[in-house]
């Protein structure tokens, strides 16, 4: 008799989907000629993204990576786009391409070793009880307590670029 | 500044005071005339395609093909026809081809007959599949009639 | 009740295949279900109640806005499809799913093809963490409300890309207005909500209905110790909720008058109807969620009757019809009129409502303490 | 090892995040397009972002930490694709393209 | 006339052939598009006294994408003609044309010897399913259009007929 | 007013200025000039506060003209018979009517050297006080070309525009004289008298 | 708007409104050359239901063409059937019984309360509301009821005669006048706070398309456009025909110049009818409703008459030009919704593309009566 799926074998099958589509939503961002798909490949990057931050414990990132990601970053961009309606581009040249490849190879390898580099020389302590409530109270408290003052400095941040994206756009508009 | 107050509270009033009209109006008897359920019925004047009025005793049509109508028609709709024959004493229509098709209603035809020999007909529903339909022999619908 | 005469004319072919097959899928049923893993077992029954409800309410929401505006306007409605013109909705998917799905030339295929469901899939998804009372609910996450926002962004992302997907530029123009109104919305929105988060302390949905427990003055509506001005949050978080679905007088992305057919100009067939679908799931979580927040989502209003998802149903229903009136007595707004909405009224009444509420919750019993 | 129980490693994370950087880094080479290339970049974020979030689920001793970081991340992005457009929408409005190749005259 | 082929090939057994008939018969939704003095009484149809909702009728979709049945009130001049027939293609099968009025059977009152601005008929431009004269009709000949329609796509009439009197 | 405007465009050099009776005709004023001075008198109109309410053709085609037109339309109907029944057609349903112009006998009256012309009407009106004023202009019927005064009326252009539509009167100085009413292609001018479709 | 700017860059896109489309009331067809959701430039082409009314007047007998009238303007086909029969009474100089004048007074201004009910409630359809056309439209089925009992047919009524009308009323006819007016008395407070006193409407209203009287005269546009813009001129008053002298009316004029004092107007005429239809009833005279002396074939005396009525959108002027025959030589409608729309151009410019659309509609267009 066939036997039935666990609910840790689905959840483990849904992992993987999630990762094809993570990577699947890059491939397209990256390689699509219109822009237009490439925001939608990002789109469905960033979905897979909030998926992996699921299934790293953290409902909280997840939702935030939705909010923030797909409902303002990704908006912007495709307002951005038909703004700016720039015509599909140009051929990639061969040569282009080989050297995009490499880089893709550098750029991974460089990034991996950095992160074994991280993992494995400095002395972690065991990873701590982990939370899966989704709670945001230990979040909120850190947020407020520790690192409140970068907290603080994000918000500058935030503001700075509100104003600085305000000039930015209104310079262009001028009254006749 | 008393410009926006006065917009922002007028303005919600107002809005009640629309929403007020139209729950009422859900309560106002529904005034649907349900068609095929409902047969209405037309007014006396009421301007259809024209038919032949058939003589009361004899039920032929009154019509003397004096062809008044067929000039009154701005749109040339009607096409008649008739003969005279022998020992009578007016012409006989022997066809009345009315293309409703052309027809604009005016009611000249029938203004112009000084015999009253048409009427308007009290179809008000008429549809078809074919448009050949509306290429009305009045004087065969007479006869069906009778 | 005797079925219609036309009912009972279509449906006379499928009686003998129902017959025959029902009872084989039933008995199929039974003997494979227990072999499910409980979890996968409330999971899967989740998954069918939550889309079985999105689907159905979207339908019968649709024949319900039908009714409601025809009686508004001294008619009767669709009336000979079914008693009560209650086979409509049927009929009318059946339509719509048995028509061509034209793709127009020059429309970029697979984002027009992507579009509708990115505006349906979200809102059926955020169906999952409402809790039509304490136990249905298909899953209470902690996070619920955050969700609900979350799910709501891809919801824009939808319109834009349906617009402009179609090449067309009504379509183009409709939804870079119903995202600019989408956008200026959420601020007071959420201003109001993370408000409602600082009375509530949470972000689970189920508690913040428990804690509405008792009577109908415990409602968050009427909970002036909270924050004076809890009524105008609501009717600021009931404004925005209209907004945010794109309903009159806030429909400029489909302003038929001006924009033919707004964003999905271009869509026919299915691909019309799943947007249509995806409104109307939009407006049931947003009455819901207005129900969850303010008015004591299942509790019953007088502590004598019995608590239970009727209640939820019936108001989460009230605030639909409410949604429908509204839509057909009013005009539309423009877009400057919609944003000073935002800009001038809401914005600023949602932000001394948010520092009235901090008031309330910090500094208030601060002062009584020290008293 | 068992393919379904891929997301209870470390590696795994890091391995995906290790190809959205690449593919990042690849897109900003390769893009033309100043929109393109902010794209890539949010590639090469969120491959951090997935770096911090790992490791804060396997490795750290503060459960909330990377999460910290990762919301620091987020709201930088946004304030970095906010500006990076509107620099972008500047751009067009002079140059009337926003692809790379046409800008390397930078007389105004 | 557009009938039979519009059968999809999946479903080949005749209940949901059936099924498939019915629900486009009785979801019949007109694109919003008057020409001339038809257009009014095609409004009439649809408000308060007629009530075309009743059928299920009353949704008029500006969208030529989301429309079963074009309903074409009023003259068609040469200068129009083009347009009316892109709106035309525009609609997804299955789809379906109405004359209302005269001018959209034949040119009506319109036609007259060397005349340069009128089509003289809808038909002259696509296949017509449903014919109604006047001029301009009853908001009841337009219901009456509809019911014809309806007959037209199932193969048999569901109310009764009303003898005009 | 009537004797103020009638004064003013006496300066006009060879116009023609007719008392009516309104009652008979339903305007007050008749003024005929001559093509150049159209401006001239919508300039008078304008400063009196006058609007413009249309613009219009008739077209006086002579008795010679018209003999042509009806031989050639019989000549066009003959070989659209024969074509007709040549394609074994039923009868024509058509009553044919005529199209030739029954102007033979009213121009009779017109001097012959102004049979071949073409009238362009002006209607003004005023909104205070009851004066209406027609103001005529008559043209070659074979080079129509008059001075446009869109420039004095803006609501001046589309009546322009249609009038040569249907007349082919050409306004010099016009913006943009393309079809108004006819389709954008159309060389024709429906309404001259020897006009078959 | 007035700081509306155009972008240095000028980056315009055309957007072609119509030939259908929902807002335009029918076959008008707008070029709209757009930056953003601003209108830089507006062109109306018109000719899409161009139906040859004046080469039909030179085809058809005077009589014959009676009934094209009634299709010039569907919506107050009386008012055009009344601005016809009166150029060829005066070319032909025929007496028209006093009844008759009364009776046609009556219909016409019922017909324009029905037209203006339209309007009313097609004006709110295009801003969005969907509800008032259903209100107006209920109304307005009462008075096609009245007409169609006395002229037979619901919207292209040819019910008028030279010297005369084709029918007499009734006193059924009389009542449900009657009747109706008390009907609409009571409806009008309804509208008004459904609809004028919206803060919706009042904000989409208020300040848009605002014409000026100049440009109005320099447009010649008339009727409520020219009304809403501070000019008092109504045919009615200003140059009575028929039996308008014998009643006590007033000319709504506002002075706003925007949209709202379009709706205002049009708004209150309804009221001044009614006022008229009160008075017309109560004098109406005994009498015959048609001259005798009306020959069968008909034949004015050569030369042109002008002659003009206060329709329901404005002046409708008809110039007919006889040869002394039994049609017209040259028949010259002249429409008033064709002048009224040739502002449109100048007047939107810089405005937003809603804007537009409120303004257009302010302007009652009817399409076919533009292009004729």
């Amino acid at each position: 008799m066939m036997s039935l799926p666990t609910p840790e074998d689905l959840a483990g099958l849904i992992f993987l989907g999630i990762v094809a589509v993570t990577v699947t939503g890059g491939i397209i961002a990256v390689n699509a000629a219109r822009l237009i798909r490439a925001v939608t490949g990002l789109v469905i990057c960033f979905i897979g993204v909030a998926g992996l931050y699921y299934y790293l414990n953290s409902p909280f990132l997840a939702l935030m990576e939705m909010l923030i990601y797909v409902g303002a970053v990704c908006v912007t961009i495709v307002f951005a786009i038909m703004l700016a309606e720039p015509e599909p581009e140009k051929q990639v040249g061969k040569q282009n391409a080989i050297a995009g490849i490499i880089s893709l190879c550098v750029g991974a390898v460089l990034f991996w070793s950095l992160a074994v580099l991280g993992t494995e020389k400095a002395m972690w302590p065991a990873a701590s009880v982990k939370i899966n409530d989704g709670s945001i109270l230990d979040i909120g408290q850190s947020l407020l307590k520790n690192y409140s003052m970068a907290f603080e400095l994000i918000s500058i941040v935030l503001l700075m670029a509100i104003i600085g994206a305000l000039v930015l756009a209104r310079a262009g508009r001028v009254k006749s | 500044m008393s410009g926006y107050y006065r917009d922002l509270f007028g303005g919600s009033w107002s809005l009640l005071v629309g929403l007020g009209i139209t729950i009422k109006n859900m309560f106002v008897p529904i005034v649907t005339e349900q068609y095929p359920h409902f047969v209405p019925v037309m007014t006396p004047r009421f301007r259809g395609h024209i038919e032949l009025v058939g003589d009361e005793e004899t039920g032929e049509p009154k019509c003397v093909v004096c062809g008044m109508c067929q000039k009154a028609c701005p749109s040339g709709c009607i096409k008649l026809a008739g003969e005279k024959p022998e020992g009578a004493k007016k012409k006989v229509v022997t066809s009345y081809i009315l293309d409703f098709t052309r027809c604009s209603l005016c009611g000249q035809c029938v203004e112009s007959c000084n015999f009253g020999a048409i009427t308007f007909s009290k179809d008000y529903n008429l549809a078809s599949t074919d448009k050949n339909d509306f290429i009305f022999d009045l004087k065969k619908r007479l006869e069906e009639k009778s | 009740m005797i079925p219609h005469p036309e009912t009972r004319r279509v449906l006379t072919p499928f009686i003998l295949p129902t017959v025959v097959l029902l009872p084989l899928l039933a008995g199929g049923l039974y003997f494979v279900w227990p072999l499910v893993p409980g979890g996968v077992q409330r999971v899967l029954i989740s998954l069918v109640a939550v889309i079985a409800f999105a689907a159905g309410n979207a339908a019968y929401l649709v024949w319900l806005e039908r009714k409601v505006c025809a009686h508004i306007q001294r008619r009767i409605g669709p009336k000979e499809v079914g008693p009560f013109g209650l086979i409509q909705p049927v009929v009318d998917g059946i339509k719509l799913m048995s028509k061509q799905l034209l793709i127009p030339k020059g429309v970029d295929k697979p984002l027009f093809m992507v579009a509708p469901l990115l505006v349906l899939v979200p809102a059926i998804m955020s169906f999952v963490t409402i809790p039509f009372s304490e136990d249905l609910v298909a899953r209470n996450i902690n996070v619920g409300l955050l969700m609900i926002f979350a799910f709501a962004s891809v919801n824009v992302l939808g319109l834009l890309l349906g617009g402009w997907g179609s090449n067309n530029k009504y379509a183009v123009i409709a939804a870079a207005r119903a995202v600019s109104q989408n956008v200026a919305y959420e601020i007071p929105m959420l201003i109001t909500v993370i408000t409602m988060v600082m009375v509530t302390h949470t972000l689970n949905l189920n508690e913040i209905v428990i804690q509405q427990d008792g009577s109908f003055w415990n409602w968050y509506l009427f909970r002036f110790s909270a924050s004076p001005l809890m009524p105008v949050a609501f009717l600021i978080f009931f404004i925005c909720s209209l907004a945010e679905t794109n309903r009159a007088p806030f429909d400029l992305g489909e302003a038929e008058s001006e924009l033919v057919a707004g964003f999905h100009t271009e869509y026919s067939g299915m691909g019309f109807g799943v947007f249509f679908m995806g409104e109307y799931a939009n407006i049931v979580i947003g009455s819901s969620l207005a129900v969850i927040l303010f008015l004591g989502g299942w509790q019953s209003p007088v502590s004598f009757l019995a608590d239970g998802f009727w209640w939820f149903l019936l108001k989460m229903y009230f605030l639909i019809f409410c949604v429908m009136w509204i839509r057909w007595t009013y005009p539309r707004t423009t877009l400057w009129g919609l944003l000073n909405l935002s800009w001038k009224v809401l914005i600023p009444l949602s932000l001394i409502n948010l520092l009235l509420t901090s008031f309330m919750v910090k500094v208030w019993p601060l002062l009584m303490g020290a008293s | 090892m068992n393919i379904l129980g891929l997301s209870n490693f470390l590696e795994t994370y890091l391995v995906i995040a290790a190809l959205l950087f690449g593919l990042g880094i690849y897109g900003i080479l390769q893009r033309r397009s100043l929109i393109g290339m902010l794209i890539s970049s949010e590639l090469i974020l969120s491959a951090a972002s997935l770096n911090f979030m790992a490791f804060n689920r396997f490795l750290a001793p503060d459960p909330t930490v990377g999460q910290i970081f990762t919301l620091f991340i987020m709201g930088i992005a946004a304030a970095e694709a906010a500006i990076a457009l509107s620099i972008i929408i500047a751009v067009y409005r002079n140059y009337k393209s926003i692809d790379t190749t046409d800008l390397v005259e930078l007389k105004g | 006339m557009g009938k039979e082929n519009l059968q999809s090939a999946i479903v080949q057994f005749a209940p949901l052939d059936k099924l498939l008939a019915l629900g486009r018969a009785n979801s019949l939704w007109p694109m919003t598009f008057g020409l001339a003095c038809c257009a009014i009484e095609m409004m009439a149809a649809g408000v308060s006294r007629f009530d075309l909702a009743r059928f299920g009728a009353e949704v008029f979709r500006p969208s030529p994408r989301q429309c079963d049945v074009m309903i074409v009130a009023g003259t068609i001049t040469k200068k129009m003609a083009p347009a009316v027939e892109t709106l035309y293609d525009q609609m997804p099968e299955p789809k379906w044309v109405i004359a209302m009025g005269n001018c959209a059977i034949s040119g009506g009152p319109f036609v007259f010897d060397g005349q340069y601005g009128i089509v003289e008929g809808a038909d002259k431009l696509f296949p017509v399913d449903v014919f109604i004269p006047g001029c301009p009709p009853r908001p009841e000949a337009l219901i009456e259009g509809i019911l014809e329609l309806e007959e037209k796509v199932t193969g048999y009439r569901r109310w009764p007929r009303v003898e005009a009197g | 007013m009537i004797a103020k405007i009638k004064q003013q465009m006496s300066e006009i050099t060879s116009a023609k200025i007719t008392e009516t009776e309104y009652a008979a005709k339903g305007y007050h004023l008749d003024v005929e000039v001559p093509a150049d001075q159209v401006v001239t008198a919508a300039e008078i109109l304008d400063a009196e506060k006058f609007y413009l309410e249309a613009v219009t053709g008739v077209d006086w085609m002579g008795a010679k003209a018209a003999e042509l037109a009806a031989k050639k339309a019989a000549a066009a109907k003959a070989a659209l018979d024969a074509a007709k029944k040549a394609a074994a057609e039923a009868e024509g349903e058509e009553k044919p009517e005529t199209v030739a112009a029954p102007v033979a006998e009213s121009v009779e009256e017109v001097e012959e050297d102004l049979e071949e012309e073409m009238e362009v009407v002006y209607d003004y009106n005023h909104a205070e006080e009851l004066c209406r004023v027609v103001v005529r202009c008559r043209v070659p019927r074979l080079s129509p070309e008059l001075p446009t005064i869109s420039e004095v009326f803006p609501g001046a252009n589309w009546h322009e525009r249609e009038t040569h539509d249907f007349f082919g009167i050409k306004f010099i100085g016009h913006p943009d004289l393309s079809p108004l009413l006819l389709p954008e292609d159309a060389d024709f001018h429906p309404l001259l008298k020897d006009f078959s479709a | 708007m007035s700081d509306f700017a155009l972008s240095q860059t000028k980056e315009t896109f055309v957007l072609n409104l119509g030939p259908q489309h929902p807002a335009t009331h029918g076959v008008l067809r707008v070029k709209l050359e757009m930056d953003g959701e601003y209108i830089v430039h507006a062109e109306p082409i018109l000719g899409y239901i161009h139906r040859m009314h004046e080469k039909m007047g030179e085809n058809r007998t005077w009589a014959q063409f009676m009934p094209n009238t009634a299709r010039l303007d569907y919506l107050g086909a009386l008012s055009y059937n009344h601005g016809y029969a009166l150029a060829v009474e005066r070319a032909a100089s025929i007496e028209v019984p006093e009844r008759a004048e009364y009776i046609r007074v009556i219909t016409v201004e019922l017909n324009r309360i029905a037209s203006h009910l339209l309007w009313f409630g097609a004006y709110v359809l295009d801003l969005g509301g969907m509800t008032p056309i259903f209100y107006a439209f209920d109304d307005r089925e009462q008075i096609l009821n009245l007409l169609e009992s006395v002229t037979g047919a619901r919207l292209t009524f040819c019910y008028f005669r030279f010297g005369g009308v084709y029918n007499d009323i009734d006193d059924s006819f009389i009542a449900g006048s009657r009747e109706f007016i008390k009907r609409l008395r009571k409806q009008m407070p309804d509208y008004h706070n459904l609809v004028t006193k919206n803060i919706i409407m009042i904000k989409r209203l208020k300040d848009i398309g605002p014409i000026s009287p100049e440009m109005v005269r320099k447009y010649g546009a008339t009727g409520p456009v020219m009304r809403g813009s501070g000019i008092n001129y109504d045919v009615r008053k200003n140059e009575p025909y028929s039996v308008y002298p014998e009643f006590d009316f007033d000319i709504p004029v506002y002075d706003e110049c925007d949209s709202m004092a379009r709706y205002m107007v049009r708004m209150d005429e309804i009221e001044q009818s009614m006022r008229i239809i009160e008075q017309a009833l109560d004098k109406l005279p005994e009498g015959p409703v048609m001259t005798e002396k009306v020959p069968k074939n008909l034949k004015p005396p050569k030369g042109d008459y002008y002659s003009a009525v206060e329709a329901a959108r404005g002046v409708f002027g008809c110039r007919v030009v006889s040869d002394g025959t039994n049609t017209a030589y040259r028949l010259k409608l002249r429409s008033p919704t064709f002048s009224n729309l040739s502002l449109f151009g100048e007047a939107c410019q810089g405005m937003l593309l809603a804007d537009a659309l409120a303004f257009m509609g302010s302007l009652d267009l009817v399409i076919p009566e533009i292009d004729r």
